[in-house]
């Protein structure tokens, strides 16, 4: 059993990674702390779900798989909008400004989500069910979460890739590190904020997508992934990117293992390690 | 500062005239909104804490609703398991007691961070104790939550009394005094030299760290007495309300708070409380009217954030402003 | 009664102080002077305790205060100003001053009373903001004052402490050449009339030659010379290094 | 602009403000308004009806949506067929989500300020618990829908003196049939179950639902070991940890009150870790979960129906009224009828039903009290059968539980119809003023 609780814990805290990441990657380069982030993950989950529903079960199965693309495209293009829209005029303005706006932005967008796909549930299992299982030490295991996982290594791995090696990247992390030197340095802030953002969100939309398959889209599924990034940001460090996997995997595990042996208590768990970490390390594992 | 002195000032007469305009509220509204304008009275009681941490310290929690969870619940509890000493001199010093209790314990914590750490820090906190209200379910009633009886106030007790009765009776006027005595408690705080030091504080903190403030400790403070403040309005609160969910201490409800306070203007000791009672007719209306109220109140609040930045007062106050220069009259500003 | 003895503070690689020693006696004006990189503001960093020397001692009164917290030694009395203005926006001028004054009487704990009710703190207020000229101002936010009056009320503030040492870290930088010299006049009139000792860290002689006592050159984390600001006038090294003048 | 001035401005404003308001009031005028009291004519105009559910959030799509859909189909029909006495139904739809206090405003604004001969709604226990004493501190009639907990119409301790709300209603039977007539069907359908498990969500409704369950059990197979609970939080969308857990435990039967779209997400992802091969589950609301889940649900499982709210039963030949409600149903939203559905008849016919019943005893248009004491032991036919509404003014109802089976009629499995059980209201319901909890230790 102690195989399939790593495999749950480390499947969750995939999801947990790509949401925390994103938020990470908008709060260390703009400084924002989106409230919203959760319903760009709905908005994933929908458009996901949408579209292979929209495809039907009889499409080629890469097809199928592609369209779990488009919730990243059509979040990504919703943080554009916001960024250009909302969060543009916010720059120079106070910390309590940028956070009500996307509280209000969180507001809204739940409402947008209702107009556009209604109250109804959508179920779009095919990628789950067409995957199939393996069979791991004797436990029966479903392809799709180690998928989710490899998905989320790739995109870890292009996001280090990018940063460490990309120009974008080094600009980005310039900026995050100190936005005063590198405005000095003449770079172009409010382009690099608007990319940001827009990766950001893009990434809450591909977790939102990943999650469709296993589950329904509802109205409000991104409010408790919300939080859990929240506790995995403030574990790992806010606008830290490495604190992110960590702060995931840390979560995750806590989670899968908590469950299997105190049931009792698995949210006060998380929340318990998280204070605890604080106290010790008041800036998270990797906060600066 | 003798009575008469005060008159002097129209400030004062401002005060005085609204207060006897509030005594009549009662005779002026139907049943229904006058239970809506003690929401909004409660409210207001907790706006002023809120800016007393927001508008004066410069501090942003998103996790206030833990204060006011535990102003309620202190309430509750002590209904169902001490219900022989159900009475509102004990309930609003067990509340007072409890939130201060939390708010120091939580702001110890939050105040070693500034700016979005402290948010997210103070949301992190209010959801710990939003996860144990949830937990502890066979105490606290879960997400169920608790009913809230009707105290016995001064002695008098208020067994059989409809809620209704009681709130457009005699505790709308315990409400108004109340309010009446944390408004003038609060006005003298901001503009003491304890107000003076917050203000500094959040001005700039190296500053004021160097004229010899411990920065810490006072926004430990500011942190316990907003705290408070928001313990109280929970507290009383829970008697126009009659039931506490663990919601209260979730972060939206947070949000709700730093919403109002916004609505009404941070920047003004008067705006939370304007906010306050406009934030209770908006919701409901918008909730009653259109099943998106969300996208109503949440596209009033980005419309706010991007035109109105200092609230209504600070808008009202700017048309004033603006009037006079019209008139073109340079008053004598009071 | 300010004593330095061997203060040593590096960065890395970079010997920001030196070995520095001097003394600063009672109502005594000594600037520091020195090109930019010469350590003058760490020294007044390492006075003020925002910074720990590697070795050496400071003597405050006799006392040791190396290693004290900065908010002992403004309880003790060492009051500075910064090079970037350090004001309080959003209160009147007035206030910026009261403030001080509350917080160095111990009454900011008072929370009911309006500020207005301390008529002696107020009248204090007024007198030190008339001292520095800046009295006729007194209402309005720092955002409607003058680079130089801003430079003004920062040094007001920290005189406001009633300090016994005053350490003014280049109290004239941002502000336009020809109000160089008023600020100066203001600054240093109040300063004489209470006897403050003060030190004054400039990188232009001349603003400072007229109002010091004394001048101690620094350059690379060293003092070049120590004296009467007409003898550092004359003396060929300083000259050389400092004012870049080859003879 | 500083923050001093702004307010300096602000008063002079609130100064004229104040004084207007002085001078409109005057000392005594105005006085609160008092709550109309019917005439014995019957009014022309409609009756007005508040009706709230979750328009919003996660228990919209399973709870929500169904129930607004029938409140409204049940309107149409009852106006097109001449409205309740001749006066025509309005129906005022409000969204149940916006927290407890919202719903409290809420709910006083439609009795005093819209003036609704009646609401009608909540699906959630906590807004119940918050609503229903509403009714007598306001005077409105208040009719619960689809709440659970047993606690709303429960006292402190049994035996409690019923009703507990003169005007508040709840027109079905409390989570109490669904967990009791579980714990019978698996006494006699797997006597030989030597273990059980639970995965409920972590709030009231889970904890009521397993604790009864759980009672129960003990009392009717003492032998039968609990060797795990799980308690996932609502909305959970992640059930693999849990899955894990349960399967590392294996029980025989796992009980679940899981709903909506936690239900399905459960399933799904059970399904595709073999749960089902080891572990047979138990589901006290799993009506909707078929249909929703189509084809690939699993056989086997054994499903409560909340009652008797089931497509197929009574079945339509001997029931033309639920064979009418599903095609109806069916014919407008493209779904067979699922249990909220049927809890919504219920409600709005509860009303229709009491209301004639008063007025043929006071002979004109009933007062709220008088449909209140009418709604009283009212009997009524429903889709699912007869309803009686008790003395402690809660519905009673039969429970349906059967086993899941797929059949080629069907998209999705149905109840096998020759292992279908229907536990009669009297077996399932504690008698009158007694707790549940004390009625099911007190078996012998």
């Amino acid at each position: 059993m102690w195989v399939v609780y790593t495999l749950n814990g480390l499947y969750f805290g995939a999801l947990l990674f790509l949401i925390s990441l994103g938020l990470n990657i908008i709060l260390g380069v703009m400084g924002i702390l989106n409230l919203a982030h959760g319903s760009l993950y709905a908005i994933g989950a929908f458009m996901a779900a949408w579209t292979i529903i929209a495809v039907g079960m009889k499409a080629p199965a890469f097809l199928i798989y592609l369209c779990l693309l488009s919730g990243f495209v059509l979040a990504g293009i919703v943080g554009w909008l916001m960024e250009k829209s909302l969060i543009r005029a916010m720059y120079n303005r106070t910390l309590e400004y940028q956070l009500l706006l996307t509280f209000g932005a969180l507001l809204l967008l739940e409402d947008v989500i209702k107009m556009i796909w209604g109250g109804q549930a959508y179920y779009a299992s095919a990628p789950f069910d067409l995957l199939g299982k393996i069979n791991i030490l004797g436990n029966v295991y479903p392809n799709y979460f180690l998928f989710v996982m490899a998905i989320a290594i790739v995109a870890g791995l292009l996001i280090w890739i990018f940063m460490a090696k990309t120009r974008l990247g080094i600009m980005l992390r310039a900026v995050s590190l100190d936005r005063e030197m590198a405005t000095g340095l003449g770079l172009n802030i409010g382009g690099l904020s608007t990319f940001a953002f827009v990766l950001g969100s893009a990434l809450a939309g591909l977790a939102g997508a990943l999650v469709i398959p296993t589950t329904p889209a509802l109205l409000g599924i991104g409010m408790e992934p919300l939080i859990l990034a929240f506790i995995v940001v403030v574990v790992g460090g806010l606008g830290s990117l490495k604190g992110a996997l960590v702060g995931a995997l840390l979560v995750g595990l806590t989670r899968s293992f908590g469950i299997a042996i105190f049931p009792e208590i698995e949210l006060p768990l998380l929340f318990l390690i998280a204070g605890i970490i604080l106290v010790a390390k008041p800036q998270g594992l990797f906060g600066r | 500062m003798h009575v008469k002195e005060m008159l002097k000032k129209p400030r004062w007469v401002v005060y005085l005239l609204i207060f006897i305009a509030l005594l009549f509220i009662p005779r002026l509204l139907s049943l229904h909104n006058l239970m809506l304008f003690e929401y909004g009275l409660t409210f207001a009681i907790v706006g002023l804490g809120f800016n007393l941490l927001l508008g004066y310290t410069g501090l942003l929690s998103f996790g206030h609703g833990a204060y006011f969870a535990v102003g309620a619940y202190a309430v509750a509890m002590i209904g169902r398991y001490f219900p022989s000493s159900y009475a509102m001199e004990i309930l609003l010093p067990a509340a007072l007691f409890f939130s201060l209790l939390l708010s120091i314990l939580f702001g110890f914590l939050c105040v070693r961070h500034t700016k979005i750490f402290f948010s997210i820090l103070a949301l992190a906190l209010s959801m710990l104790l939003y996860a144990l209200i949830f937990k502890l379910y066979y105490l606290t009633g879960g997400s169920d939550g608790l009913r809230v009886p009707i105290p016995s106030l001064f002695g008098i007790s208020n067994a059989g009394v409809r809620r209704p009765a009681f709130l457009s009776g005699t505790y709308y006027y315990f409400l108004l005094f109340i309010f009446a005595l944390s408004f003038l408690l609060m006005k003298g705080i901001v503009s003491s030299p304890f107000g003076k030091a917050l203000q500094a504080i959040r001005d700039n903190e190296v500053r004021a760290e160097l004229i010899g403030i411990r920065v810490r400790r006072y926004r430990l403070y500011a942190f316990s007495i907003s705290g408070l403040y928001v313990g109280l309005g929970g507290a009383l609160w829970s008697f126009v309300n009659g039931h506490v969910t663990a919601d209260l201490s979730h972060w939206l409800f947070s949000g709700e708070i730093v919403y109002m306070t916004l609505l009404g203007g941070f920047g003004i000791l008067e705006g939370p409380v304007i906010g306050a009672i406009i934030f209770t007719y908006l919701k409901l209306y918008a909730m009653s009217n259109t099943e998106y109220w969300m996208f109503v109140i949440g596209a009033t609040l980005i419309a706010l954030v991007l035109l109105l930045p200092n609230g209504v007062a600070g808008a009202v106050a700017n048309l004033w402003a603006k009037i006079k220069k019209g008139k073109a009259a340079g008053g004598t500003s009071c | 009664m300010l004593v330095i003895e061997h203060l040593n503070k590096n960065f890395g690689y970079l010997q920001a102080v030196n070995d520095v020693s001097f003394e600063i006696k009672g109502g005594e004006i000594v600037s520091i002077i020195g090109t930019n990189g010469a350590g003058k503001t760490t020294l007044v960093n390492l006075i003020s305790g925002y910074l720990k020397p590697d070795s050496g001692s400071i003597l405050f009164f006799g006392q040791d205060i190396t290693h004290a917290s900065p908010y002992k030694r403004i309880r003790l009395g060492v009051g500075r100003s910064f090079q970037i203005i350090q004001l309080f926006g959003n209160a009147t001028i007035l206030d910026n001053v009261r403030t001080a004054l509350f917080s160095r009487y111990g009454m900011i704990r008072r929370g009911l009373l309006p500020a207005d009710r301390y008529s002696s703190v107020t009248q204090e207020a007024t007198a030190i903001l008339d001292s520095f000229n800046l009295l006729d101002k007194k209402d309005l936010t720092p955002k409607g004052l003058s680079e130089g009056d801003m430079k003004v009320l920062d040094v007001a503030i920290a005189f406001a402490l009633k300090s016994k040492l005053l350490l003014l870290d280049e109290p004239t930088s941002g502000v336009a050449t020809y109000d160089k010299f008023k600020v100066m006049d203001s600054i240093v009139a109040a300063i004489r009339k209470e006897g403050i000792s003060t030190l004054i860290i400039e990188h232009d002689m001349d603003i400072v030659s007229g109002y010091s006592d004394r001048v101690i050159v620094m350059h690379e984390g060293q003092i070049l010379a120590a004296g009467k600001p007409d003898e550092i006038m004359e003396n060929k090294e300083v000259k050389a290094t400092v004012f870049g003048i080859l003879s | 602009m500083s923050n001093e001035i702004l307010r300096r401005k602000f008063f002079k404003y609130m100064a004229a403000a104040a004084l207007s308001a002085l001078i409109m009031v005057g000392p005594f005028g105005g006085g609160t308004k008092a709550i109309a009291q019917a005439k014995r004519t019957i009014p022309t105009t409609p009756i007005r009806i508040g009706e709230v559910t979750f328009l919003t959030g996660a228990a919209a799509a399973p709870f929500g949506i169904p129930g607004d859909n029938t409140f409204k189909m049940c309107a149409e029909v009852i106006n097109k067929e001449g409205g309740i006495l001749g006066r025509k139904i309005e129906l005022l739809s409000k969204d149940e989500a916006g927290g407890v206090d919202a719903q409290v405003k809420l709910c006083r604004k439609l009795i005093l300020d819209d003036k609704v001969d009646a609401v009608l709604g909540y699906i959630s226990s906590a807004s119940c618990l918050a609503v229903l004493p509403i009714a007598d501190e306001l005077g409105g009639l208040i009719v619960a829908y689809d709440c659970g907990t047993q606690e709303l119409m429960e006292g402190q301790k049994s035996p409690f003196e019923v009703p507990k709300f003169k005007l508040g209603f709840r027109s079905k039977a409390h989570l109490g049939i669904d967990n009791v007539g579980l714990a019978l069907f698996i006494k006699k359908y797997y006597p030989k179950i030597k273990s059980i498990a639970g995965i409920n969500q972590d709030y009231a409704w889970g904890r009521d639902s397993w604790l009864i369950f759980e009672t129960a059990m003990k009392k009717l197979m003492p032998q039968v070991k609990v060797v795990k609970t799980l308690w996932p939080p609502l909305g959970n969308t992640d059930y693999t940890a849990h899955i894990s857990a349960l399967m590392g435990a294996e029980p025989d039967i796992v009980h679940s009150s899981l709903w909506g779209g936690d239900a399905v997400t459960f399933t799904k992802q059970a399904m595709g870790m073999g749960f089902f091969k080891k572990i047979r589950m138990a589901y006290s609301r799993g009506e909707p979960y078929p249909q929703e889940v189509g084809k690939e649900f699993p056989e086997g499982q054994i499903i409560c129906c909340a009652g008797t709210h089931y497509f197929l039963y009574p079945p339509h030949d001997k029931s033309p009224l639920n064979k009418w409600f599903v095609e109806e149903y069916h014919k407008r939203y493209g779904k067979y009828p699922t249990y909220p559905c049927y809890h919504a008849y219920q409600a709005i016919y509860a009303y229709k039903y009491a209301v004639e019943k008063a007025a043929k005893l006071v002979g004109g248009w009933p007062s709220i009290e008088e449909i209140a004491d009418a709604m009283t032991g009212l009997t009524f036919p429903t889709p699912s059968g007869t309803l009686t509404i008790r003395e402690d003014h809660n519905g009673i109802e039969d429970v349906l539980v059967g086993i899941t089976k797929l059949t080629p009629k069907y998209p999705f499995p149905i109840l096998d119809p020759k292992r279908l059980e229907v536990f009669p209201a009297s077996q399932v319901n504690a008698p009158v003023g007694i707790r549940t909890v004390d009625w099911v230790n007190s078996w012998k």
